[in-house]
């Protein structure tokens, strides 16, 4: 039997917009105020389960057709390419490299591999913690 | 000269046999195999002028060099004299058992391996020089025992005696191991000779009587003396061949030859001589008297040799006592080494004739057993004159071998009384009387096994093969051995220029220089004097006693076994698995709770026990945050959720308080300034929330029913004791900050070098960023565990090797 | 204004401790999760309350979490209290 | 930024900025007083779901503009995730209410005696009774 | 301070402890979850908990001001973890149920036979 | 190539990462797994050449300075136990194709085993007290993955139990490494080694040494906190339970040498003699289960726990003998448990049960086998000249020099047991009359035996050809013995 929650899901709509917004925000705020990829990923997660709470599992399977376990390996990949891009120069690994850019639009910003490694642990984050909700949301 | 690989030489043909096994159908595999000790007693007999001079040769050839251990090929008279008996009689077996062993029905392949692998570890137990290596070929020999033993193993007795063989002697060899490294210790080599050299600094050495006493540990399990011997008679499952060769001739004979190897070492302690010589006779005197115990011939001859053995060892150890005299001529201490080795000779020979019998026997009359037996003597004349002449030399009856050997023992025992060291003369009179008694039983059953097999009713009924005599083959090694008896008789004095004497120069070169000074005459007739008396009081007795065995024999049975030495090792079997398993599972119940409880009660003990030992409690009131109002408030929940959780009855409610706690501790991040802490421990907190409801409540078939936890004081005594500790080594931690932290560095850093601002964050991507990667890692590991623990869901039967 | 905050800090902690007696009473699940929701909601205002004493703004993300996670938390609880479950199936019965 | 800097800055605005704070917040934390009050004191879930939803939700409304007043006005930092939190909770809160009422309705927890009237009564028996036939068609 | 978070320590410590050693496997898993609520607490005391500023650059505040950094990055990995180990203990203790079909551990042993 | 010492590491990991994507894929997944494996394996002797050659390598990530940054070190002994390890793992892994089972294999079997192979030798690398612990971590997710994996009744309720223990472990860890934090303020070992000296209070130290005996003792299974061991080692299929015994108890093994060798040392005459005592008692309880089951599997799981108490009674002794002993007899312990796993299993699949007493006269079907297992039985034992002789003999001889004498004896003795334990699987599975067996293609049979074989011939040749093998292990023994070979090496790179 379904349920008629108008209420919840209209509200979800927008409330799912601002958590993924936060979110991102988060993400990037991380290397200099509180945050990262690991919060991020974790927000994330929790917009997705909002949808899935107001929605039903097939629903957010179609809006979201994601294979969470690939993913976790890509945010994996992601994280050791990252760390593993300074073998080629022959640095110690993971030596990161940054610097300050002048981006139309944002400013000065500093483009950071860390970041891109923050990436990687934000992928993980979220397809894992996916994988676990959806598998047992799956299971009968 | 390279003569140490020639011990590997038997070792290497093995390989070679289950091919000709395979291959080479129509001619028994034993011809080729016989070709090994030949050709190996031809080599060795070449050496014989080396050694008879004194001389001695050496062969090197490295193993591990960085830990010193090589393969010396030591040749000198004693290795030589052992290396000749046992490619001899090797060889003599082989040939035995070309005819004793059925081509088709037996597994020869096997049986000519395991007796190749012997002989290598034999010639290599009595040609090392080098401890370790000795050692090796020491287990070597257990090992081959083992399965030569267990070469019919469907044979429930086979596998008993197999590992009852192997259980003994490789636990001697491991304490004799432990002896060889405490020697090694001390002389800081691993080299015989070397020690030999050093062993008068060594005796003062702590170590010194407790390598002494794991030698002979090794050895006398080796040698089935008292109380080890248990191990022969069950060995005699093994083929007979085997017994002819393992466990009278030569395997049993390398404890012995330990004994005699390391004298020069070992002699200067009293106890030595003590326990080599009381060990050795008590076995005698034992062995003997249990041998009319036995039933099955084998068994008597097992027994006997244990008495035998027991009997050289016993010389053996008053040969030790020469080292404590100055003046050779006046002592009769010289006899005793001379002795040993001359019946060591002795014994090899009849013994192994005798076995052979025993074999003949067993092989063509279908049984061992005593009692069906009797009357064969004109079925099988020449087997009777071969066993006659074998228990006679055994009995101390001249003219055979063993006469002049048994007369150098009572010499050789009659001397120890005027022995004035280590209390021999107020005790050493106990060792003539003994060795008297010892001989006594000897005689009878010598005479008990010849006559009872060979005399008397023949009962054809109660054989289960019409008896014949053997095929000429089978009876070319105990004709062969039989005349060796007698020969040495004859020529006992060449015998002991050519192989005794220079072995005696090794067992006590504290007395001799060279083998020609070693003055021992033998002679079957040296007038009268005491020994001839004990001989004669000996043939009196025995005689005696044999014709009225039938009365007093079945006294024996009167022995409890219960209190046999048999029977403590069937014990002790028995414990080992039995009793293991119910000590086991006293305390492996597969309670997770039981086995919690002992870890954490010894993580309580052992860490509070360190820290009142060690003195390390201390609390520092200076140095600490100030105590807030939240921070006290925050405290309270915390608290306050945890007895929550402790006393509520439903799960939901447990759940709650748990997140409860969650929450409390992200406030404390907060707090204590830890705003990336908080946002995760936050998020996480609710996730954790989420799935505790997900995995505990969705679940139909679980009975709701809740119950308060009931209140176990072991557990409380447990869980506080914990607590206690966690909370005394924290604030003993926190008291004693020895150094600055480190992470100074990443706060002068974090902007200038690693271009962030989050000093947690940068730490977390970059100065740390190993931990991360990894981290994530396990994330992901978490992930693939969970949908293969979800969708993966096997029975027993379609789990495992679906495709067979 | 620090005293003030202070002492608004320690009102809304009282209310809190209020809360947590309501959560652990029950009697039903649902007077938990009602607890629990507006125990959520004055975490957002003790944590509000807290970076202004502490001065720092890092804090503030804390706060929208908070209430992120609070709303989401009570939506499930409720879906869970309702159904039993939490997520919904299109083949669900 | 450091504490004495701050307080030089005292002034006029500061001082009705503060005011303005001072009523903001008094008023949150009194909500949250009342809310917790409320929870203790009402008899069933349903009231209880009334307090909780709608005082606290006030309650921290204010707290969070005080809170949002303050770092702006005072500190000079223009936050806007507090913004975006005050929006959230203002948009969630009801929702919640929402879904904890009717599920405690719909898991079938009686209402106190006091309470007058049920509305939902009928619509709850038909529910149950939906489920059963379900059941039986399954079956 | 840090004396009273000691206790506070241990007193976690106490609890996860003793909900371990019950039978239900439920408690067992709210237990583990104590203990790393513990360890965690411990390993920020044990950082100190002195520092009046979060370990994040801002003007104005001095080095020795912030917050020891390393703890929290510790803990941060750590809290990481035993999510992960967390997450998939209640798996299966989701699982167990519905292979076992009971929670209690007494009921698994599992000595004398291994099935 | 700085980073050599990390490849080890970060090629399990990658593979097992891309093992993830396709798990469907039977080929692939077994293609990848042993070319991820077999890499490993390469980079690993290629690492264990370079140490040899050049010394001690480190490598602190993200370039920064030693104590900051997290220090990767590679030594003669976390060289030749990467390269061990890296041995076993691609061995199971060939192993597995016959005997584990297509739906297992199908469900993220093979990148389990990849990752555990990352924690593994991650924690046999690092240099760090903290990344230890990630890397435990890692090993320990990927054993849960592995234990439970298949999800059979046993298999679920013996993990349970695993994982409790583990995660107590890991908190317990956790707090040991705060302790240690908040006396020596850093996480470095290297750095530990150069700080802990300077420091006076050495009590705390040795109660925080203590601790992480404890810690560490949890994974190796030392007495008294090895009862979780056997049940759930018992519950896992053949290949996980050889890859179990021969990798995860060894790295609490590693840990404990490492630690109580390198930094740990400030008051020898309480940790070490503790440590000696804790292994004798480790021996003996290993021995009582040992003896007292009729099962092939507990027979070997017990012997584990023996085996740990030998090596960590060799550490205690802190003498040269008695460290090359250990490490020696720790590479063996590894090899030689690894292989008779393997023939269990096959014997086991064989009878189709793991009680001996169902058990009889394989040695007429399956000579060979039956030979291989005596083999390897012996080698178990530590009769010469296989390779549980060299340590033993080592550890025997450090024991006797060092102050627990009584140690030694106790060693030599439980020798017997060990022996009388192994034989006993050969006299009631390979001696006897025949009993049926469960009817084995030809094929599968020599997948799994020809893996079997060539690894026990691995171990005999580490017996025989020991001195092969002596220089790196007097060279890892070395390192031990000197703190600051390895201090130089990480801090002044």
């Amino acid at each position: 039997m379904k349920t008629n929650d108008v209420m919840l899901q209209t509200a979800t709509k927008v409330v799912t917009f601002i958590i993924l917004m936060f979110a991102v925000h988060i993400f990037f705020a991380g290397h200099y105020t509180p945050g990262g990829g690991f919060v991020g990923g974790l927000l994330t997660t929790s917009a997705i389960v909002l949808l899935m709470l107001s929605f039903d599992l097939e629903t957010v399977k179609k809006i979201l057709p994601f294979n969470y376990v690939t993913m976790t390996a890509v945010g994996l990949l992601l994280a050791l390419a990252t760390a593993a891009a300074s073998i080629i120069f022959d640095v110690p690994f993971f030596t990161h490299a940054y610097d300050y850019f002048d981006l139309p639009l944002f400013g000065e910003t500093s483009l950071h591999s860390a970041m891109l490694f923050d990436a990687g642990v934000y992928l993980v984050v979220v397809g894992v913690t996916m994988t676990i909700i959806q598998t047992i949301g799956e299971d009968e | 000269m390279s003569f140490v690989f020639l011990i590997f030489l038997p070792l290497l043909a093995a390989l070679f046999i289950p091919l000709l096994f395979k291959k080479v159908g129509k001619i028994h595999t034993g011809w080729f195999v016989l070709a090994v000790p030949v050709i190996l007693f031809i080599y060795y007999a070449s050496l014989l002028p080396t050694t008879i001079d004194g001389g001695n040769l050496v062969s090197e050839f490295q193993w591990i060099p960085s830990l010193d251990i090589a393969f010396v090929a030591y040749i000198d008279g004693l290795s030589l004299l052992f290396t000749l008996l046992i490619t001899g009689i090797g060889a003599l077996v082989v040939l035995y058992s070309i005819f004793y062993l059925d081509k088709h029905r037996e597994q020869l392949h096997n049986f000519y391996v395991y007796l190749l692998m012997f002989m290598t570890a034999m010639l290599g137990i009595v040609q090392s020089d080098h401890l370790i290596t000795l050692y090796l070929f020491w287990e070597l020999t257990s090992i081959s025992s083992f399965l030569l033993i267990g070469y019919w193993y469907t044979r429930d007795r086979s596998r008993f005696g197999a590992l009852k063989s192997m259980m003994i002697t490789v636990f001697g060899g491991l304490m004799m191991l432990g002896g060889f490294v405490l020697l090694s210790i001390m002389g800081n080599t691993y080299s015989i000779r070397e020690l030999i050299t050093l062993a008068p600094e060594m005796a003062t050495h702590d170590f010194f009587i407790w390598a002494l006493v794991l030698v002979l540990l090794g050895a006398f399990t080796k040698s089935a003396q008292f109380p080890f011997y248990i191990w022969l008679p069950d060995a005699m499952e093994a083929p007979t061949p085997v017994s002819a060769y393992l466990h009278s001739a030569t395997m049993v004979k390398a404890g012995l030859y330990l004994v005699a190897r390391l004298t020069p070492v070992f002699a200067i302690s009293g106890t030595w001589m003590w326990l080599v010589a009381g060990v050795g006779l008590f076995t005698m005197f034992w062995g003997s008297f249990f041998a009319l115990k036995q039933k099955d011939l084998k068994g008597i001859l097992a027994f006997s040799t244990v008495s035998q053995l027991g009997l050289i060892m016993s010389l053996l150890g008053a040969s030790a006592a020469g080292y404590h005299i100055d003046n050779i001529a006046e002592t009769t201490f010289m006899y005793a080494g001379f002795a040993a080795i001359f019946h060591l000779i002795n014994h090899a020979v009849f013994k192994g004739s005798l076995f052979m019998i025993a074999g003949i026997i067993d092989h063509e009359t279908g049984t061992r057993d005593i009692r069906k037996l009797g009357g064969l003597m004109s079925l099988m004349p020449i087997s009777f004159t071969v066993a006659m002449i074998g228990a006679f030399s055994m009995a101390g009856l001249p003219p055979f071998g063993g006469f002049l050997s048994k007369e150098m023992f009572l010499t050789a025992m009659l001397s120890l009384t005027d022995f004035d060291l280590f209390s021999m003369d107020v005790w050493g009179i106990l060792f003539p009387v003994v060795a008297w008694l010892g001989s006594v039983f000897t005689f009878i059953y010598s005479f008990y096994f010849v006559f009872h097999t060979f005399a008397g009713k023949h009962k054809p009924k109660q054989l289960p093969k019409p008896a014949h005599e053997a095929p000429i083959g089978m009876l070319i090694s105990p004709v062969f051995l039989a005349i060796l008896v007698i020969v040495i008789f004859f020529i006992p004095n060449r015998v002991g220029d050519w192989l005794v004497k220079p072995a005696v120069m090794a067992i006590q070169p504290f007395l001799y220089n060279s083998p020609s000074e070693v003055d021992v005459h033998v002679s079957a007739w040296h007038g009268f004097n005491t020994e001839l008396f004990m001989t004669l009081g000996i043939f009196a007795v025995g005689g005696l006693m044999f014709w009225t065995l039938h009365k007093w024999q079945k006294s024996y049975d009167r022995f409890p076994d219960a209190i046999s030495l048999n029977a403590l090792y069937d014990n002790l079997m028995f414990l080992s698995d039995d009793g293991a398993n119910r000590f086991s599972m006293l305390y492996m119940t597969g309670f997770i709770r039981s086995y919690l409880v002992y870890m954490f009660s010894f993580v309580i003990f052992i860490l509070l026990g360190t820290l009142y030992l060690t003195e390390a409690f201390a609390v520092d009131f200076t140095n600490l945050a100030p105590v807030g109002f939240y921070e006290i408030v925050i405290l309270v929940a915390l608290v306050g959720s945890t007895l929550t959780i402790l006393v509520s009855k439903s799960r939901l409610t447990s759940i709650i308080a748990l997140g409860a706690v969650g929450y409390s501790v992200a406030l404390f991040f907060v707090i204590f300034r830890a705003p990336d802490l908080a946002l995760t421990q936050l998020v996480i907190e609710t996730i954790s929330v989420a799935l505790f409801l997900l995995a505990f409540y969705h679940l139909p078939q679980i009975s709701r029913k809740e119950e308060r936890m009931p209140f176990r004081l072991g557990n409380a005594v447990v869980a506080v004791g914990v607590g206690i500790t966690m909370t005394l080594i924290a604030l003993s931690s926190h008291s004693q900050k020895a150094m600055p932290s480190i992470s100074e560095f990443y706060k002068e850093t974090v902007y200038t070098e690693a271009g962030g601002g989050n000093i947690v964050n940068v730490i977390l991507v970059d100065y740390r960023g190993f931990d991360t990667l990894f981290e994530i890692a396990v994330l992901g590991i978490a992930g693939i565990g969970i949908i293969a623990m979800i969708k993966l869901r096997l029975s027993k039967k379609e789990g495992q090797h679906e495709n067979k | 204004m620090m005293m003030f905050y202070w002492i608004s800090l320690i009102i809304v902690s009282i209310g809190f401790t209020g809360l947590l007696f309501r959560l652990v009473k029950g009697p039903t699940i649902a007077d938990r999760v009602v607890a629990l929701d507006a125990i959520g909601i004055s975490l957002v205002s003790i944590v509000a309350l807290l970076s202004l004493i502490t001065e720092t703004e890092y804090f503030l993300e804390i706060i929208l979490l908070l209430s992120i996670l609070s709303f989401i938390g009570t939506i499930a609880f409720a879906k869970f209290l309702e159904r039993g479950e939490i997520f919904d199936r299109n083949d669900n019965r | 930024m450091p504490n004495s800097l701050r307080e030089e800055r005292f002034s006029i605005e500061t001082t009705i900025v503060n005011i303005l704070i001072i009523l903001l917040m008094s008023t949150g934390v009194i909500f949250s007083l009342v809310t917790a009050l409320g929870l203790i004191r009402l008899p069933d879930v349903y009231t209880r779901t009334h307090a909780a939803s709608k005082s606290s939700t006030l309650g921290v409304l204010c707290v969070l503009t005080a809170t949002f007043i303050h770092f702006w006005l005072i500190e000079g930092i223009f936050n806007t995730q507090m913004i975006v939190a005050i929006a959230f909770l203002f948009i969630t809160a009801p929702v919640g209410g929402h879904m904890i009422g009717r599920a405690a309705y719909m898991s079938g927890i009686k209402v106190a005696e006091e309470t007058v009237r049920d509305d939902m009564e009928g619509a709850l028996k038909e529910r149950k009774k939906r489920l059963m036939d379900n059941k039986t068609t399954e079956q | 301070m840090e004396i009273i978070m000691s206790v506070a320590i241990g007193f976690l410590f106490m609890a996860a402890v003793y909900l371990m050693l019950s039978k239900s496997l439920i408690r067992i898993i709210i237990g583990t979850g104590l203990l790393s609520h513990g360890a965690h607490l411990l390993l920020l005391t044990m950082g100190g908990l002195g520092g009046n500023s979060p370990p994040v650059v801002a003007d104005g505040v001095s080095i020795s001001d912030y917050a020891d950094p390393l703890p929290q990055a510790l803990i941060l990995t750590a809290i990481v973890i035993s999510f992960a180990v967390t997450s998939f203990f209640l798996v299966l203790a989701y699982r167990s149920y519905q292979e076992l079909g009971t929670d209690n551990m007494d009921l698994l042993r599992g000595t004398e036979d291994h099935e | 190539m700085s980073n050599l010492l990390l490849f080890p590491i970060i090629i399990p990991l990658f593979f097992a990462v891309i093992l993830m994507i396709f798990p469907k894929r039977l080929k692939l997944q077994r293609i990848f797994a042993v070319i991820g494996a077999g890499v490993t394996l390469i980079s690993a002797i290629v690492l264990l050449a370079k140490v040899d050659a050049d010394g001690v390598q480190a490598v602190t990530l993200g370039s920064w300075p030693a104590p900051f940054g997290i220090s990767m070190v590679s030594d003669p002994l976390s060289a030749l136990l990467v390269v061990t390890s890296s041995i076993i793992t691609l061995f199971v892994v060939f192993y597995s194709f016959p005997s584990i089972g297509v739906k297992r294999e199908q469900s993220y079997y093979y990148p389990a085993v990849l990752f555990l192979m990352v924690g593994v030798n991650g924690a046999f690398t690092t240099g760090d007290i903290f990344n230890l612990f990630v890397f435990v971590e890692v090993l320990l997710m990927a054993s849960y993955t592995l234990i439970v994996h298949g999800g059979e009744k046993p298999q679920l309720r013996e993990s349970i139990k695993y994982l409790l223990v583990n995660i107590i472990s890991s908190a317990l860890f956790v707090a040991a490494v705060a302790f240690l934090y908040s006396v020596t303020g850093t996480l470095n070992m290297a750095d530990l080694a150069v700080k802990i000296p300077q420091i006076e209070e050495t009590g705390i130290l040795t109660v925080i040494a203590v601790m992480f005996l404890v810690v560490f003792g949890f994974k190796a299974a030392i007495f008294p906190l090895y009862f979780w061991l056997p049940g759930s080692y018992y519950a896992p299929p053949i290949p996980i339970l050889a890859l179990f015994g021969a990798l995860l108890t060894k790295v609490g093994v590693y840990a404990i040498m490492r630690t109580y060798t390198l930094f740990f040392t400030m008051n020898v005459g309480f940790t070490h003699e503790l440590l000696g005592i804790i292994a004798i008692l480790t021996i003996l309880a290993g021995c009582v289960g040992a003896l007292a089951y009729f099962d092939v599997k507990k027979i070997i799981i017990y012997n584990i726990i023996i085996a740990v108490g030998v090596i960590l009674f060799g550490i205690a002794q802190l003498n040269q003998p008695g460290v090359d002993g250990s490490i020696f007899y720790l590479l063996h312990d590894m090899l030689i448990k690894a292989a008779l796993f393997f023939l269990v299993g096959i014997v086991a699949v064989l009878f189709g049960t793991t009680d001996l007493r169902k058990m009889g006269g394989l040695i007429k079907t399956y000579p060979v086998l039956g030979w291989t297992y005596l083999v390897a039985a012996f080698g178990l034992a530590g009769i010469p000249p296989l390779s549980g002789f060299p340590g033993k003999l080592l550890i025997v001889q450090g024991g006797f020099e060092g102050p627990q004498f009584w140690g030694s004896i106790v060693i030599l003795a439980t020798s017997l047991i060990v022996l009388l334990s192994a034989v006993r699987i050969f006299i009631y599975a390979f001696w006897g009359e025949p009993v049926e067996t469960v009817p084995l293609k030809g094929s599968v049979f020599n997948q799994m035996f020809i893996p079997t074989v060539i690894l026990v011939a691995i171990t005999v040749v580490f017996g025989v050809g020991a001195e092969l093998f002596m220089p790196f292990i007097s060279g890892a023994g070395e390192v031990l013995l000197n703190p600051s070979i390895y201090i130089d090496a990480v801090l002044k790179e």
